[in-house]
């Protein structure tokens, strides 16, 4: 199992909600982030002082998901955000050794879905 | 000699008489009253600075009913439409509005020179309420073309409503025009403030279109939930508080304090009635008693007693916001099927309730409290009611021809919409380049 | 031809002192003067817009003082109450508290319907200026109560409370009823608005039961924080301003300004006074100036002085003020002692200190400021607080009792609390299905 | 004969001469006239009401202008100098200010047992209005020196000024002392209210140091953004609001009211000039249309009208207020520029425009609304303008010597400035013990 | 050692924290997220408008542990948190290869606790 | 590829940003998070009622770099977060298997700076 973490747009989770449920994935978890990327920032003017903001909100996805469904998870994420423009996001896959449904005490592939 | 005495007997009479009389006279001077002109003017000032506060509640419900990334925007709008609304009032609106011309515009006291108080006090303090009144006209639209509309576009708009448009609609009903003469009858806005708000915010928002993520592809609506609910209903407060200056501060007198007490009291049963019907009405159309339509509820109710309020008994004044409670939920689920996109409710609020008040009064008014005819109900016929109809359509038709071309135009040349990032980031960034709730984490999503 | 020109003489000078007379009256009439009953009739009215402004600062206070997660609940029930209590007292709480009838209840003037006012202004300011004070006793229960109390439960009770419960006990005091005619006298409504409220407050409390979480398996309390406690200093400044309505508009006219003026200066000395001491005392009891005890300090002088505002000097002000802000903590401490969960200090803020502020008039109260006996401390004996004590406890009795009755078959009926479930939750999402602050990352845990 | 019927008739006719005249005089009675001064003190309490309301103005403003951590500190100071300054100026400050006693200082009338009031209404009315405008003195420097300063440090501040500083000044100007007698003008407080607050708080602000984080290395300033836009928003509504009881109140009559219209008036188009050209200034030099900004010109206009309000024309006050708008930006810029760190603007809104409007009387002043000197701009040269500015100067060296050696005092005794630490955290949890927004989630980092 | 991670009802979190207590495991972090799993959500009705949220507010857990303590907090998690219904949780355990403690700089198993 | 995983004081986020940006690491993600560790909490009063908060706000940092970047990484953070008292915080380092940018599709040691 693997446990796929993606931080996008803000703005595209409707996008990638869509593209994950139309690629059968319904679960996931999602968080509110900073980022700092490559994407600089814009900046402010608050009472007559020019700000740079460099930390971005982003949003961050979690998916812990069997095998068989990492490439599409992470096809369907990339299909929803898209754009080709510096900010779009990553995603990282870390090794999911156990996973456990807390109602039905459940372990591993079963627990997942 | 006895004329001597006669007349110095007449001369001690009529001297004390005439000390006598002046020494009453003097007495009163000295418990000293005080100048009904200054109590007329005293009133009319508090009622303007009541009416002036209605700005923190329309901004309050405004910005409570939108997104948080929104909530700097609209403020800014709603702050600086009052700002534009006094200085445009002040320089041609009133003139336009109060000033010698003909039956469909005024043109006399430009910049306040020359020009002459619409009523027994101080023109200072006449100005300051009408101003007060203008700038409600102004803001009601930003609530319906909340979070999407550039604010240099709205800028312009609010100057133009604020110094030509509003006003010359207040020409003809309050200023002496036309339709004052017909006897067409709209005692504190109805018409001349609800549904000129109510009908440009119409307008506008058709011509901006929906918020992205408002329909669905098939049509059908989302909710974009308010983000600040307490905000919101602290600014319904304000506005009904506000609203005891709006109706019962149009007397422009205090007199014996009869009619002031008597719009008072219909004021606040209207939208008591308003509440609870929207609530009973929401709660039983969709299962939950939701506290933003039971607001506009009560918002309706005060709406639509404005232009009644002087000429009906409480128990109409009870009747007509129950009847506005449930038009306000009617005209949101019918604006959602239109597919037109009101964030706050403007146009259900301000809109049909503006219409419905000014028509009520044709229904429930009274020739004894001082209206031209009896309303329909107590067998004055149709004659008010269709008066006052007339009056309404048009002033709607007016503001929809107007209004649409000055949007029309202002789209052409610098845009209303901002761009489709822009409305996703916010308008508080992308327009100011601040946020609203610095260091709150907010979710941007819906 | 003497006589001839005598009569000649005479007339001109008739005539002319006629004319200097009647000019003199005339010119008075130019600077025409103000009628009393106008100019006390606009006091009624903005003092009723004052005690109705109150109202948002209720909602204020009650939902920054609880949590998130049922705010939305809080200010629905707030709004509602308010709805209520206008419909309400218009129905049948005026006939029953001002109509004419016997000792215990008045009788005549269902619907406004014949009622006349109990004051020299037109009833309808009357009534306005009397509704507002029912929909502040009705309101405070909402805070005694709040974050677990089922919101149909809740209209039911308010509209009871304003339409009967509060009435008698108007009747009784201000109706002229008996306790009137025992010469107990509370001037703006310490015992009639504060102390009924207070005290249906905790009959409701305590049949409720604490919220989940608010006391440890041992008993002793937990702290719930209050959610926005901006939003709740806020409330309390609007408190303090419409309680400048509240005690000075209970003289119902303007007189010369002497007592209206003396009324004001204790209002605002009892507050701050009150404010102080409460801060002092919780600063060296629990070592941190909490401003929400400060705030509720301030709140304890308002209410403890509104019973003598009219009959005590401004130094005794000053001392009620701060003994209620003693009251107060003490009042806080010892509820959670007992187990008695109440989330934003209802009880000893209107409960404890309308009973001090009733029994204070009994001890500061002056026969040459108008109360009946001179206070205790004037030398006039346990009279007066006999009187007082006598009153306050009789209400309370009857608010116990006829509150329970109401509650208890609430609870049976269809029930006073919402689900376990809903109550972790939050009531916004369970009762209204919104919430309050949507986008907003909110803890929903202690 | 003649002369007995002569008689009869002269008696005949002074009888109903006498009659008609008594009946017209009776009549008069009948409709019984309002007292014209308990109508001045019905209008000097609603006024006080108004400016007393100011105070939760303050406190929203300068809650929302700083960041989250902070809020409940801010609050508790602006709640709590609000209790200090009645308390201070009841046992002090209204003999000091108002007291018999020489140009510098007044000597009578402590706990104001014996005090006389300062205007022909009741002492009562009088005070309480002098009580809100030393409060609002004493708030303006919690603004200046937020999210730093010790609460109890602030505590001892509060009292001191307000029961010291503030009534001395009061005194040299409102109270007949030296400054008075040069004809010196301060209509409503540019100088004794706000230039006074507003250099207060930069003695304290320039004492304390920066914040934390406000300033990088190379001495140019880092934004601390606000954290609650709709806050300070409300904040600068209500603050208007209460301008209206703060300028035409200060007539402290009514009388035929053209004199309260044309402040009211002058009021209102300042502060919207203000808040105009303190945008577009913004917008010019920035790119942006900083809502914090074009509030702070609003104020800034408020500010600056307050001084000449009763003696310009609304085309001056316009421009007044332009100026003000301008002068506001140039201020935070130039702040900056010094490394003073006020993160509110108190000091360019409350000092730099209590100068400019303590100026601008002697520039657009006239003689014939009341004035002693016409301004330079009608005719007066510069009499009234030197003397303007030798009063302005005055106070301010006063107010930086006096405030100086307190905030010195101070810093020296407890200390002024919390620890880095408790900064960081900050002052909620450091001197309260509790967060003003729980549950929220919130970035406490810049 | 292994980083547990666990996403929980929010109002059981006081109970998840009383049987890690018990189980002596003390340290933890905790954060606010949205969760998407086979819980159906709430209707909201806002406006008139009735829309599905399927986002629903958890409460993450994040506790690093040495092996011997895996089973423990399991253990305690589930105790704590288990109803039955829908919507309890899911619990997921990566490796955790490294571990240090900022103040000291200790490093692995003596950093952990 | 590894993910470090910090938990900082919250108002030390500034300096660690700055011994990154030394360290020439310049993304990263940040969020709120809510601890319970060594350090004992502090506590508040309200109304009257003592109660101790145990969770206390910290920062949480998750940085993916490259074998040769972990050290100079652990390195910066700890020389920006350190003080010596309890409360400094910890740091997680987790294998990092994959690594996806989502502009690109470029995978691994290529997207991950
Ligand atoms: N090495 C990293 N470690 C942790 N988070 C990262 C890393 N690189 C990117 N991110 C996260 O991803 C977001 C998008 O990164 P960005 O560099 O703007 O994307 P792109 O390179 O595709 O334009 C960042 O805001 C940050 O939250
Ligand atoms: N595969 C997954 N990936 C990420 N998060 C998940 C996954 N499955 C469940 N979750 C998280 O756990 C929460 C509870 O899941 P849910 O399916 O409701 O539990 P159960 O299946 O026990 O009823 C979800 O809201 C979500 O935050
Ligand atoms: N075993 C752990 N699992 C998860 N988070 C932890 C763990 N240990 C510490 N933390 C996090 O690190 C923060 C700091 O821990 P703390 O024990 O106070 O540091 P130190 O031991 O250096 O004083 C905690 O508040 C918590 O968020």
């Amino acid at each position: 199992m693997k446990l796929i973490i993606a931080m996008i747009q803000p703005h595209k989770l409707p996008d990638v909600k869509r593209a994950l449920f139309q690629a059968e994935v319904h679960k996931m978890t999602v968080s509110n982030v900073l980022g700092c990327g490559q994407q600089r920032g814009y900046t402010e003017t608050y009472r007559g002082v020019i700000h740079e903001i460099n930390l971005l909100k982003k949003v961050k996805l979690e998916i812990a998901v069997n095998e068989e469904f990492v490439q599409p998870t992470v096809d369907a994420i990339i299909r929803g955000s898209k754009t080709g423009k510096i900010g779009d996001g990553k995603i990282f896959i870390l090794d999911l050794p156990e996973c456990i449904r807390i109602r039905t005490g459940e372990k591993g592939q079963q627990a997942i879905g | 000699m006895k004329t001597g005495l006669l007349k110095i007997a007449v001369a001690t009479v009529v001297f004390l008489l005439f000390m006598s009389c002046s020494s009453m006279l003097h007495a009163g001077d000295e418990t000293s009253h005080a100048s009904a002109v200054g109590v007329d003017t005293l009133w009319v000032l508090i009622a303007a600075f009541l009416v002036f506060f209605m700005q923190a509640g329309f901004g309050m419900v405004e910005a409570g009913f939108i997104r948080a990334k929104n909530t700097c925007n609209i403020l800014t709008k709603n702050f600086l439409d009052f700002c534009m609304a006094s200085i445009g009032f002040f320089m041609f609106g009133y003139a336009i509005m109060f000033g010698a011309g003909n039956g469909f515009i005024g043109l006399k006291g430009w910049f306040l020179i020359g020009a002459e108080s619409g009523a027994d006090v101080p023109i200072s303090a006449f100005w300051l309420f009408q101003a007060a009144f203008c700038g409600a006209a102004a803001t009601i639209v930003a609530g319906g073309m909340a979070e999407r509309m550039k604010f240099s576009a709205y800028l312009i708009y609010s100057f133009l409503i604020s110094a030509f448009i509003y006003p010359v609609i207040g020409h003809w009903i309050w200023g002496g025009g036309w339709l004052a003469k017909l006897n067409f009858t709209d005692f504190a806005g109805s018409t001349v403030v609800h549904a000129v708000g109510g009908f440009a915010a119409l307008v506008g928002t058709i011509l901006l279109k929906p918020r992205i993520g408002k329909f669905k592809q098939d049509g059908s609506p989302n909710a974009i939930a308010g983000h600040n609910i307490p905000l919101a209903s602290l600014g319904v407060f304000i506005l009904w508080f506000g609203w005891f200056g709006f109706n019962p501060g149009s007397t422009l007198s205090v007199g014996d304090g009869n009619l002031i007490a008597r719009i008072a009291i219909n004021t606040n049963l209207a939208a008591a009635a308003g509440g609870i019907a929207a609530m009973i009405t929401v709660w039983r159309m969709f299962g939950k008693p939701d506290l933003s339509m039971a607001m506009n509820g009560a918002l309706a109710g005060l709406v639509a007693i404005t232009a009644p309020c002087a000429f009906v008994e409480p128990w109409a004044a009870v009747l007509i916001g129950v009847v506005g409670g449930v038009l306000v939920i009617a005209g949101v689920v019918l604006l959602d099927r239109f597919g037109v996109d009101d964030p706050v409710g403007a146009v259900p609020v301000h809109g049909l309730n503006g219409i419905w008040g000014t028509l009520a009064l044709g229904l429930f008014g009274q020739k004894t409290l001082g209206l031209a005819n009896n309303g329909l109900f107590y067998g004055g016929g149709f004659t008010q009611f269709l008066i006052q109809g007339l009056g309404v359509c048009s002033v709607i038709l007016f503001v929809i021809l107007s209004m649409g071309l000055i949007f029309k135009i202002i789209d052409i040349t610098i845009g209303l919409r901002v761009s489709r990032d822009e409305e996703l980031k916010g308008l508080d960034i992308g327009e100011h380049g601040m946020e609203s709730y610095s260091g709150f984490q907010i979710f941007l999503t819906e």
